[in-house]
């Protein structure tokens, strides 16, 4: 079976109005940049957007929402991003927030075929509302539900054709548990090796989780916040 | 005197121990870094997924793939690891980590924390902050005695949306360091030239003095 | 005539798509591995944290680090991964396993399966095959149609006790391969020169025959 | 603060009669063979052992049941072991058995803070016997519990003075998850590296896992099912 595709375009190419989407990334790292640039390009909307954030103006998923093709986001941090509040105040938007680290768990029981998961994030506060909490141990937890998503759009910095992934530094972050949980999984790498070049001890992803793939080109890799040391 | 930001970031690196995996919130807490006293040996946990952060970048040695939590580019201390964000979260909530610095708007006198959305302005996002004040076992708070208006933000109760229940632990303040216990703020140091009476009349929140209350050391 | 074990199979082989990612457990579905179809590219897992399970490997090159669920020493293939159990577990509850072969000693008519412990002997566990059986998508189940007493092994209902509740897709055994359907075993195909009159005669549970019954190619 | 140990005598020295123990390794593959050993040499006793198995008869916990020194075994497969088979028609040791997926999942959860997962595996069985079972999107799942031991041994195949570990082929299985989920985590290793020399992008368990390390000696690395192709 082919998992190999030429290009972001290709691997997108059956995304549909109304689709709910995962894009990895923790800010503008380890963003799908490609597939991001062929969602646009494509003009595909009323999407839901899983991420952990939702870029920047004029990068990231700020690129979708300048063309209005965000219907919701799901995130748990969604700052600098004047376009983004602009449609947010203006009802055009719809934004739920959520923990990250419950964020990422939700991503991980999908993967892992969990239907919930239990965490102590978020009781006693607004999250909470409306969601079963339960005692275990005397301390109170919150049940949260596994993502149900149609594609997980990943990056990563090494892949092969069998589509196993090695991610880089802290461009991995959600990028291995989204992989797990799309029913249809698309990873862009950077680098696209021949099967058998990756140690098999040093994968992330495991190729049956994924179903796409492809060699990105251009990566822009931009630094949101550049601190240096004197 | 009152202290400064930095100044009340040498006092909570005076809170580590040898060998404790610490996470650093934005803002004051991530000074703390700056302070380590000599002879003790620190990790630092980004909840983006690193274990080991060492100092910013020198110019041209910034990696797009390598950042902090607050999205800063950052470095590696040797020894470090990287994983996906499900592990980061999964060490926070098993208390692995032995020490958590964070920023705050509000702290109520049971140890209840607010400080991710003021309500009628624009709300960003709790991050990671949900999952850390609901998972670490020991939680320092780095913030202003008084918010800009002049008014208490160690309360009776806290008046914003708060974002974890009884977590913390202590607070370390320009004018104080304070412990949270069965009745409220435990007074445990002032600053240096800081009077008993100063910290009354800035603390809403029941106020614990018992006997003298030293200065601090630093 | 009835099929051998490895005529077995050879049958179940014919169930494999290309890219298909496959368990095999202990016994008859092992051999299942030497006849995937030409032009037919499967991944193996095994569930002790592999993905692309090769051939046993020559003398002198095996590995004790590197063994199947059945604990034999096995090589990979390239393309390989290795993880973790809860993640190979993980893959498997989640359906990203295309097939499962199992053997069984009793399969009910409603998808029972019992495969792991004969009350008055000695219970050496279930390993992974009441996770296998609880979340694979497509369980096809190889095993002989009768217990050594002669008796059937495709019940109405499972005497001995179950391994997992209605998750049993395709039976292949040395007489027939059978379908469950919401009304019991439907006979799809034939052994060779075995009439319809034998596998009623030694099916329990409710048969399901419909028209002519063809004989398996194999 | 300094992890490591000299060997294995002095990194288990404070297990004691009645502790609760996670063992790490699939059959004889990535099993604590030196802890192990250290465990039988102490003579500690009445221990509950969490390990996917039980060794066979004279290697791996198999020793430690030759000398009477466990209470309860929590496993999903105890096959190929005389006497262990002895003690359990005996009476003198109580067996728990558990599918091997909710054995690897109750040890993830420990790791990651979650009190109990849901897991589909043993529904309709006597493993459900007295358990919650719960319907989620019109399949069902059981509750289980993570778990709670006083210890995880584990085996790897490096690992530097930090605790960071990486382990080889499969003979990962349950030992990353252990180290996750143990109060103190105690890990043996092949190759003792110095920090700083694993790549931090390979490493499969962060040291914040791992209390006490040591290089082990005269690994055996037994072979339980030697098969070859001709």
């Amino acid at each position: 079976m082919n998992k190999l595709y030429e290009n972001a375009d290709l691997a997108i190419a059956d995304i549909i109005d109304g689709s709910v989407l995962m894009l990895g990334g923790f800010g503008l790292c380890g963003i799908p940049e490609n597939c991001i640039a062929a969602l646009v390009k494509k003009g595909v909307k009323q999407l839901t957007c899983i991420s952990n954030n939702a870029g920047v103006d004029d990068f990231g998923i700020g690129l979708m929402l300048q063309q209005k093709q965000v219907k919701k986001m799901i995130s748990s941090y969604v700052g600098e991003n004047a376009e983004f509040e602009r449609q947010l105040l203006s009802g055009e938007l719809e934004v739920e927030l959520i923990p990250q680290g419950t964020l990422a768990t939700r991503c991980m029981a999908a993967g892992y075929g969990m239907p919930a998961i239990y965490t102590p994030a978020g009781v006693g506060t607004e999250v909470a509302e409306g969601k079963e909490v339960r005692n275990f141990n005397g301390k109170d937890y919150l049940l949260e539900m596994a993502f149900d998503a149609d594609f997980a759009i990943v990056k990563a910095w090494k892949g092969d054709t069998m589509g196993n992934l090695i991610f880089k530094d802290t461009a991995r972050n959600f990028n291995p548990l989204m992989a797990m949980a799309g029913k249809i999984t698309i990873a862009e790498v950077e680098h696209l090796v021949p099967t058998g070049e990756l140690d098999p001890n040093h994968i992330h992803t495991p190729g049956i989780y994924v179903q796409r793939i492809f060699e990105g080109k251009h990566y822009e890799k931009r630094i949101e916040q550049l601190t240096l040391s004197k | 005197m009152a202290l400064d930001k930095f100044q009340i970031a040498q006092r909570i690196a005076k809170e580590l121990k040898d060998g404790y995996y610490v996470n650093l919130g934005i803002g004051i807490p991530t000074l703390v870094a700056n302070y380590v006293p000599e002879g003790i040996n620190v990790i630092l946990q980004s909840e983006n997924g690193l274990l080991g952060m060492g100092p910013f970048p020198k110019e041209g040695k910034q990696d797009a793939d390598l950042i902090n939590a607050g999205k800063q580019t950052i470095t590696t201390i040797p020894g470090s690891s990287f994983f996906d964000s499900a592990m980061s979260f999964g060490m926070i909530r098993s208390g692995k980590v032995d020490l958590t610095v964070l920023g705050a708007m509000e702290v109520s006198e049971n140890g209840d924390i607010a400080n991710w959305k003021i309500p009628g302005k624009m709300v960003k996002g709790m991050g990671g902050a949900m999952d850390l004040v609901a998972s670490a076992k020991n939680i320092v708070v780095a913030m202003m005695h008084t918010n800009p208006k002049g008014e208490s933000k160690l309360l009776k109760k806290c008046h914003l949306p708060i974002t974890g229940i009884r977590c913390v632990k202590k607070i370390v303040t320009e004018l104080a360091v304070l412990e949270i216990c069965d009745k409220g703020f435990k007074l445990l140091e002032r600053a240096p030239g800081v009077t008993v009476e100063e910290i009354i009349s800035k603390t809403e929140g029941n106020l614990i003095v018992e006997g003298d209350v030293p200065e601090m050391a630093i």
